[in-house]
């Protein structure tokens, strides 16, 4: 997909106070803002919707078909055995966790560092975030032989004794850390689109306006809620800033604290955060160059978004790449021989193509946005991206399927190959992500209005150029 | 400020509230707990007046209860060791004997309606003698424990456990009802109670909270 | 979870059995479950108690009857475990004079034929449409007539059956072919050992079949004789092997085993000196140590100067030496039924005095008194249309004999066999047996020690036994227990002193299975030594040929186990593949001839009289110039497997519909002066394009890491260790490396505790024949999955057998170990899992708890052995019939929850609750898991490791045990003891 | 007091800046503000105490930790005693993973909760926004503090700064 540059939308309103910002492309108004982002809500969908909407819904049906068939038949209806017991499931379990987290990272992190780049991606990267993690939230549910029985992860009063849960288990854990990964991300996200849903209900009529008068939860624009609301904002985010990074070190010990050789190291909690980080980002990425192409918001998300994305992209897939080199030295320096068989199975061994997959898609080619050409490249970092997700994704079957095919007792050993069902939850993972998005993108202003107005009106004010903010 | 809104919100929370407290107290249950359960049996045997007035002991019948994990339904036989002889209530017995001295007769053999449903299972005759053509009862079964326990009555039995702890007062049941909840939390916490073993038991082999004790 | 587990299987044999003999009410106690009434009000569940009540039967409560297996003909010991008035498991009699308290695999097996749907149910006439049920009344007279028109018309009757027959029936059978002018009993053995007797006959001047006395034995050389798998009498043998290798005893003793092989028999597993050795190369072999043997014993023979060309040479004198120095404790056995071969070994064991010591011809075995040229004859005969009457009994001639003998022939064909089979496929009539389960019976595995069998259950399906049958052809009306009763009265009570009142003799021997009577062996000559000859070498096979081996697979045995599941399913204690059978080749000539594993390839017999396709198996340590087949496949019916394991959308069947699992190689067997030939004949062995996967249960095969990943200095994982004799005596302890473990916890004990089951298995002894797999099979309720889910890795055993091997040809090394779970004190499954489902028990035990399980899989993948099995589907009985073989005791477990090896947690309860109900303490070996119960070697050793007096305790403390993989400090509850073999030093060394 | 409010809509953050500035300068009670966005300083100009949700959040935190830590300690020493893996009942180092995601649960969940309720913020409430305020208009509520100024003054301040309408409302 080749995106072109930005063009110049004619605003419907020519406004005499105009900002340059490269941050905001065009020259904005503050009606501009409103206009540009509602204008797509307001519209029928383009075909070009449609035709994706399509697309995840049918990638969702085969999801559903696939996932449904299993739990009606049994968990044997995947590639697993006796030796590996976790195959596609947590990988996508843990794939899809990672997605989730630049979302947090983009809009709480770089709100406590006052980036003023993110308010364009914000809304959507938390957008993907709360999908993300829907998605992610399903596979350890599904995986289960007997999901109808999940519930018993919490510790509800019951008749049994009362019997309680395994707090010792890192799976109770994940329960807890995705729960109030969810709670807290949906939180964040609705309590910011508050100001947006007001402004819809005050542009819609009728049946819209009332709807949307119930989502607004009569916001007025009171300088008074102004100010507790920026506060309660810059609390959630300092309360999130914490929470992406215990989730997905929290999603890591289902894997550190078992004596699995391959598994069983402390180098995997920050590992994960960090992979988790640059999975997102490309993630973000991915879709803004979509959203952008898509939605006609070449205004917002500008080449200087992209930009900085690229950047963080080449630092973290460079830590990314520490992170596997750490993991050797550690195999090797431990002097245990099962650490040391895991290494070199993992990358040797039967399974060997996956690593090597995961290898040149997360340490080799982000290292091409080194040069400032593929980074102007639409075309590159799209590519780019999509890599990295394929070998993120790569990344955690290594780690799951290569460390459990071959561990202590060689009589135990054997192989993982999935099964077309197996397949189908994969693809409906994706299928449920894209169509959740794109309803959201269809009903929900993609772009965080208040946010940009701000910027625009801060340039505006000071009279100098919002790029001076632009991230390291 | 208690605002109009909130103060509906507040008033359907209370109703909420209490309706849970009202259904707690009142009969009843959640699914799978089937406490007070007394179906109907095909012969309305009381053991208000088997194990009540006329002092049976319960393993007379329930005879597996020592040996066995099941204390087990009595045969007909076991019925049989009474009935034999014993075909009506006494008082039915008592007002034949009196009609039958009235109208100068030997008395007939009475049998009571019930009793006529064992004779029919057992396939005797109106003399009591043998067709040949028997049906068993087919009783309805009322104590269930969970499914996936292995409850087993002898070792209860064994240590001193009174049938009534669980059954409750069988001798005043005309029909016979479930009286505890069987529930897996009301076994566990006379298993912790019991931690120490009555006089009969050795020291060491308390009751067990282990999962294996029951489930395996 | 939506299977109740014990109760609806009280309610059993309504179906079956509720008309016949009011078996309803001796059942006592059914529940019926009236449909899904769950969402009333009360669960509507129906019981419905037996109307007479039985002194015996308590609903609930299990009871034992001592009686025999059916098997095989080797006669061992079986104690039935029933409930509610059927058997549900099968384990071994203590004390039984033939297997000594073990159950070989098969042994353990065979209930599950009892369950058998397919069995015929009262007496089958043959029509024009096939088989239709008739009456016995109808039978006997229509038969009855016919052996009459036979009898006056002199014509001839032939009782073609297997060896399995006890004095009784013997008798019955005597006076039956007696009343004809020219009858006669046929007894072949499927696997045949006539060359044995025959040897004997001409070496002692009687047709008999020692009895081997491995315990006896210091010195054991084997030739192919597979004597610890599948060999006459595998128990027997095992558990007399294992006796005469014991470390405990004072002074500690340990035979020498020599075995020369062409393919790799588990015996060759076990040996201390293994050598590959052609079937052709045998009889040189032998002659050369005959020929060394009788220059130590200055004795000059025919053989001289044989021992020059011998092949192994070396060894040959190595061995001569050995033997010849424990003489009198020595023992040379050969598996060949070849009458040369044989002479020899009777030769060299009267040269060692072996004779009275190591094999007892007073007590000699009649657990094979099969008599191949014999029937040769019948083949004849039939070929010439001159028989009569043919009754078949106890054997299926049309399966075992390959179609070479012609039973169509016959006039009339009486079939007494229990289910369809080859044979019966050809019968007028089909005059059906009960189950051994079923029936009085009696037995003489050796010579004056009589067993006894008696019924556990009434019939399941209309049978009556031979010994009826033929009472009731010459106008007896006795039952069958008078019968039985009756001759033991007139034969057996008059021999024996012991008792005086017979019903009193009687009641013990049922009791004791079995009665041993004052010792009244065959007269035998003296040697002959005329008889010994020496054996050339065979010319090689042709250009590109391959000697073929025909073997039998532990479980499969011949093929009577063709139709049984758990047989099938239970992994091959060498190759570790399940339902198949397969071509193996030795890997250098897989690899000349660009074979690989699983390619499918013709093997033909080079005079052309048979052929079958098979998969390739590369079988490491088989000879170069053998191809070995295993007997007892391609059963004809085994179709009936199509429907075993699930049915979804890329699941494959086990065996197509109309297909047979395997192929047989019964056509392969070749004859040789009136022999049947199992080993030896020249076979090519063609590619025929495809391959098909064979589903073993192992894919790595040796304890050697792959070359280009192991870490360097661990090339080998140090799982099983093993030393030899004399390291042993030097230092107990030392073939185990240790690992330095911190004394310190990172916690402190939080759970002190009384008792701490655990469980020792001894390496030394355990032969990996896998009973205890199979037992543990039936005792806990494991599903079988099928061919498809073997090959993904999903099969359900609780306990497995791994099997490494080290080297390759004749440095082939093999070890197995037992692997189940070890009841971790400090269990990495339990930590895991969210929702406390596997927990740790306060005496020790690693309790999973099927109904708390969600099935998240957690547990199964820290699990460092990888003994954890999930319920990947549901896996349903193959019938309704089938389910009574389950146990009661255990649950079975609904798809989606993990299982594992439990201790059999339910006979711990079972104990307790009897030692409450007597006011005592649990008794040190009154628990024994299914698996302990059945070893043959007495290998495994379960109790309470706290209590030091325990017999598991002293051996926990012995400085050969050791936990695999101590170095993860999980305290495993089970304990391996080294292996310990009598090698040199250096032939099996040190660490796996 | 029935008051009277004048509403004033103003096309740009500077106009409604100056209102106010004025508005304090005269002593006009200012009743609110209103913008499409946050307005940085506004809170000081207009005088709005700084938020106490930090002190909400942070008692929120602290009832999630202490719940959840407290919780695990009783249902897995306390209430069942359940031996797992070996592990000590009180295994207090499993606990902090859950302990943390309560406090980080609670903490936000009682932030954000407070914000609405002080916010009377609630789903389906109706809204009394000015019109245009959610797109890019900014709006001044003012209100006489006595009798002192006319009442015509308010309307004139709020035009002389550039508002574009002047609405009169009923007062609370």
């Amino acid at each position: 997909m080749v995106l072109e540059a930005p063009t110049l939308a004619v605003p419907a309103e020519p406004r005499p106070a105009a900002t340059p910002a490269a941050l905001v492309g065009g020259q904005k108004s503050c009606r501009d803002v409103t206009q540009d982002i509602c204008a797509p809500l307001e519209r029928r969908p383009t075909g070009l919707w449609w035709a994706a909407f399509l697309g995840a819904a049918t990638l969702l049906a085969i999801g559903v078909a696939s996932v449904w068939y299993q739990i009606a038949t049994g968990i044997g209806t995947w590639g697993l055995n006796r030796t590996v017991g976790w195959g596609f499931d947590i990988t996508n379990f843990v794939f899809w966790v990672g997605i989730g987290h630049a979302g947090t990272l983009i809009s709480a992190v770089l709100l406590l560092f006052r980036q003023k780049w993110r308010t364009s991606i914000n809304r959507s990267a938390e957008a993907m975030t709360i999908f993300a993690v829907i998605c992610a939230g399903l596979y350890p549910v599904i995986h289960m032989g007997r999901p109808w029985l999940a519930y018993w992860v919490f510790p509800y009063p019951n008749f049994r004794g009362p019997l309680w849960v395994n707090w010792r288990s890192a799976l109770l854990w994940d329960v807890f850390a995705i729960g109030t990964y969810f709670t807290i991300s949906l939180v964040f996200w609705y309590v910011g689109l508050i100001p947006d849903l007001a402004t819809l209900r005050d542009r819609a009529r009728g049946l819209r306006r009332r709807i949307f008068g119930v989502l607004s939860f009569g916001w007025d624009g009171s300088a008074r809620t102004w100010s507790r609301y920026e506060m309660a904002c810059v609390l959630l985010a300092s309360l999130a800033t914490p929470l992406v990074v215990s989730v997905h070190s929290v999603v890591s010990t289902d894997f550190a604290t078992s004596v699995v050789p391959g598994w069983h190291t402390t180098v995997l909690p920050p590992y994960f955060v960090i992979g988790a980080v640059f999975s997102g980002f490309a993630m973000v990425l991915m879709l803004m160059l979509i959203a952008r192409k898509v939605m006609s918001f070449e205004h917002y998300i500008t080449p200087a978004h992209i930009q900085a994305m690229c950047k963080i992209l080449v630092f973290t897939g460079s830590i990314v790449g520490l992170a596997y080199a750490t993991e050797l030295f550690t195999a090797w320096y431990s002097g245990s021989p099962y650490e040391q068989f895991a290494f070199a199975n993992r990358i040797r061994g039967p399974m060997g193509w996956s690593y090597a997959i995961m290898v040149l898609c997360n340490v080799v080619a982000p290292q091409l946005l080194w040069s400032r050409r593929v980074r102007g490249s639409l075309g590159m970092v799209f590519l780019i991206t999509i890599l990295v997700n394929v070998g993120m994704w790569f990344e955690r079957f290594v780690i799951i399927a290569t460390s459990l095919q071959r561990d202590y007792l060689p009589s135990a050993w054997s192989g993982y190959t999935p099964t077309m069902v197996e397949v189908g939850a994969l693809i409906g993972g994706f299928g449920l992500f894209f169509t959740l998005f794109l309803l959201f993108c269809r009903f929900l202003p993609m772009i965080s209005m208040f946010e940009i107005k701000a910027v625009v009106a801060e340039a505006q004010h000071h009279g100098h150029d919002a790029k001076g903010e632009e991230p390291r | 400020m208690l605002s109009a809104l909130n103060a509906k919100i507040l008033a359907v929370l209370m109703l909420a509230l209490g309706a849970a407290v009202l259904a707690g107290t009142a009969e009843v249950h959640l699914p799978g707990n089937h406490e007070g359960y007394a179906p109907v049996q095909p012969i309305a045997y009381s053991h208000r007046l088997h194990a009540g007035e006329l002092r049976i002991d319960c393993q007379y019948c329930h005879h597996g209860a020592e040996t066995s994990r099941h204390a087990g339904i009595p045969s007909a036989s076991i019925c049989m060791n009474c009935h034999a002889t014993v075909t009506a209530g006494f008082d039915a017995v008592l007002q034949e004997r009196e009609r039958a001295e009235r109208e100068g007769r030997e008395p007939e053999r009475i049998v009571s309606s019930e009793l006529r449903k064992l004779y029919d299972a057992l396939g005797l005759d109106e003399d009591l003698q043998p067709t040949g053509a028997s049906t068993p009862i087919e009783w309805v079964r009322v104590h269930n424990v969970a499914d996936f326990v292995y409850f087993d009555h002898r070792v209860h039995v064994a240590r001193g456990l009174a049938c009534e702890t669980c059954h409750g007062p069988v001798q005043s049941m005309e029909r016979i009802r479930q009286f505890s909840d069987l529930s897996m939390g009301w076994c566990v916490q006379c298993h912790r109670d019991s931690s120490v073993a009555p006089e009969t038991g050795a020291g060491r082999d308390r009751a067990s909270t282990d999962c294996a004790g029951c489930h395996y | 979870m939506d299977r109740r587990d014990r109760d609806d299987l009280l309610l059993p044999f309504e179906d079956v059995a509720s008309s016949r003999r009011g078996f309803l009410q001796l059942v006592g106690f059914g529940i019926t479950s009236a449909g899904l009434a769950s969402c009333s009000r009360g669960p509507a569940v129906h019981a419905v108690p037996a109307l007479e009540v039985s002194r015996e039967l308590v609903p609930g409560r299990a009871y034992w009857i001592a009686s025999t297996c059916g098997g095989c003909e080797a006669g061992c010991g079986v104690l039935a475990k029933c409930r509610d008035g059927r058997p549900v498991k099968l384990e071994g009699l203590p004390g039984h004079p033939v297997s000594r308290g073990g159950l070989c695999p098969a042994g353990q097996g065979s209930i599950l034929s009892l369950y058998d749907s397919r069995r015929f149910d009262g007496p089958q006439r043959a029509t024009s449409a096939g088989h239709q049920p008739a009456s016995w009344t109808a039978a006997d007279a229509e038969l009855i007539a016919a052996f009459e028109r036979v009898r006056a018309a002199g014509g001839r009757v032939r009782l073609l059956t297997g060896t399995a027959h006890g004095p009784s029936t013997r008798t019955a059978i005597r006076g039956f072919l007696d009343s004809f002018g020219d009858g006669e009993l046929v007894v072949y053995d499927p696997l045949s050992v006539s060359a044995i007797a025959d040897a004997h006959a001409a070496t002692h001047g009687a047709r008999i079949l020692p009895r081997y006395r491995f315990d006896r034995a210091r010195t054991i050389v084997s030739f192919d004789a597979d004597f610890l798998s599948t060999w006459i009498s595998p128990v027997e043998h095992t558990a007399a092997y294992t006796a005469g290798r014991a470390l405990d005893a004072d002074p500690p003793r340990m035979s020498r085993h020599f075995q020369l092989e062409a393919r790799t028999s588990l015996t060759g597993c076990r040996a201390d000196v293994r050598r590959r050795l052609a079937p052709r190369d045998v009889g040189p072999a032998l002659s050369g140590l005959c020929a060394l043997l009788e220059r130590h014993a200055g004795v000059a023979g025919r053989l001289a100067g044989a021992d020059e060309s011998a092949p192994h040479r070396g060894l040959l004198e190595r061995m001569a030496d050995e033997l010849w120095a424990t003489r009198g404790e020595s023992l040379v056995v050969a598996g060949a039924n070849d009458e040369g071969v044989q002479v020899l070994v009777n030769h060299a064991n009267e040269l060692l005095g072996g004779y009275g010591t190591t094999l007892d011809l007073e007590r000699p075995s009649r657990q094979r008194g099969g008599d191949d040229r014999a029937l040769e004859r019948l083949g004849a005969e039939l070929a010439e249309d001159s028989v009569d009457v043919l009754i078949v009994q106890g054997a299926n001639p049309g399966y075992d004999l390959g179609g070479r003998l012609p039973v169509d022939r016959a006039k009339l064909l009486v079939c007494c066999a229990q289910a369809p089979d080859e044979t019966t496929a050809h019968a007028g009539w089909v005059c059906p047996e009960p189950h051994f389960l079923e029936a009085w019976d009696d037995g003489e595995p050796h010579t004056g020690a009589l067993v006894l069998r008696q019924p556990t259950v009434p019939l399941l399906r209309d049978g009556r036994t031979l010994r009826e049958s033929l009472a009731r052809w010459s106008g007896d009306a006795r039952s069958d227990r008078e019968l039985l009763r009756d001759h033991w009265r007139a034969e057996v009570f008059p021999r024996q002193t012991a008792r005086s009142d017979f019903d009193e003799f009687f009641d013990r021997a049922l009791h004791d299975g079995h009665v041993v009577l004052p010792a009244d062996g065959p007269r035998v000559s003296a040697f002959r030594a005329d008889a010994v000859r020496p054996l050339d070498r065979a010319a090689p096979p042709a250009e590109g040929a391959l000697e073929l081996v025909l073997y039998a697979k532990a479980g499969m045995l011949d093929g009577r186990h063709g139709h049984n599941p758990w047989l099938h399913e239970l992994p091959d204690p060498v190759s570790k593949i399940t339902w198949d059978n397969y071509a193996c080749l030795s890997p250098a000539t897989a690899k000349s001839r660009g074979l690989a594993e699983g390619d499918l390839v013709r093997v033909d017999l080079a005079d052309g009289s048979g052929a079958v396709e098979l998969p390739v198996h590369v079988q490491a340590g088989q000879h170069d110039e053998v191809v070995a087949v295993a007997l007892g496949y391609g059963r004809a019916g085994t179709d009936r497997f199509t429907a075993v394991g699930p049915r979804w959308l890329e699941g494959r069947r086990t065996v197509e519909p109309g297909g047979v699992i395997g192929a047989s190689a019964a056509t392969l067997v070749g004859s040789a002066a009136g022999r049947r030939r199992f080993d030896g004949a020249a076979a090519t062995v063609t590619p025929v394009g495809g391959a098909v996967e064979l589903a073993a249960t192992q894919d790595h095969h040796s304890l050697t890491l792959p070359g280009s990943l192991a870490p360097k200095g661990h090339e080998v994982r140090e799982v099983v260790f093993s030393g030899s004799f004399d390291d042993w005596r030097a230092d107990p302890g030392g073939a185990v490396h240790r690992h330095a473990l911190p004394e310190d916890d990172l916690w402190p004990e939080d759970h002190a505790r009384a008792t701490t089951w655990g469980m020792t298995i001894d390496l030394a002894r355990c032969t990996g024949c896998s009973a205890c797999v199979v037992g543990c099979q039936a005792e806990n309720n494991v599903p079988v999955v099928g061919r498809d889910e073997v090959l993904r890795h999903r099969e359900m055993s609780w306990l497995r057998i791994d099997r490494y091997y080290q080297g390759e040809g004749d440095d082939l090394r093999t070890l197995h170990q037992p692997m189940l779970c070890q009841h971790c004190d400090h269990a990495p499954c339990e930590s895991v899992c969210p929702v406390l489902a596997t927990v740790h028990s306060s005496e020790g035990l690693n309790q999973q708890v099927y109904n708390r399980c969600v099935g998240t899989r957690y547990c199964a993948n820290t699990c460092p052995y990888k003994v954890r099995r999930f319920n990947w589907f549901d896996y349903p009985h193959e019938s309704e019939l089938e389910n009574h073989s389950l146990n009661p005791d255990v649950t079975i477990r609904t798809r989606g929850v993990m299982e594992k090896c439990s201790f059999c947690v339910q006979r711990i309860q079972e104990a307790k609750a009897e030692a409450a109900r007597e006011g005592r303490a649990v008794r040190d070996g009154e628990v024994a898991p299914a698996c302990q119960q059945s070893c043959p070697a007495d290998a495994i050793v379960f109790g309470d490791l706290k209590d030091p007096d325990s017999r598991v305790a002293r051996l926990a403390a012995d400085p050969r045990a050791y936990v695999v993989l101590e170095e993860l400090n999980v305290r495993p509850s089970v304990r391996y003891l080294a292996h310990v073999h009598n090698g040199a030093s250096e032939e099996h060394g040190h660490g796996s | 007091m029935n008051q009277r409010i004048h509403v004033g809509v103003f096309r740009d953050e500077a106009s409604l800046l100056s209102a106010i500035a004025e508005s304090q300068e005269r002593g006009v009670r200012i009743v609110d503000a209103y913008s499409p966005y946050p307005i940085h300083g506004i809170d000081a100009r207009l005088g709005i105490r700084r938020s106490r949700l930090t002190i909400v959040c942070f008692l929120g935190c602290l009832t999630g930790l202490a719940v959840g830590l407290g919780f695990q300690y009783w249902s897995s020493a306390v209430s069942w005693p359940v031996n797992v893996g070996g592990k000590p009942f009180d295994s207090l180092p499993a606990f902090v993973p859950v302990g943390f995601e309560l406090t980080v649960l609670c903490g936000g969940l009682s932030t954000a909760f407070v914000l609405l309720m002080r916010s009377r913020l609630w789903p389906g409430k109706s809204s009394r926004a000015v019109e245009g305020v959610t797109d890019d208009c900014f709006a001044l509520a003012i209100a006489r503090k006595d009798a002192s100024l006319p009442a015509a003054e308010l309307p004139a301040l709020l035009e002389r700064h550039g508002a574009v309408e002047v609405r009169l409302e009923g007062g609370s």
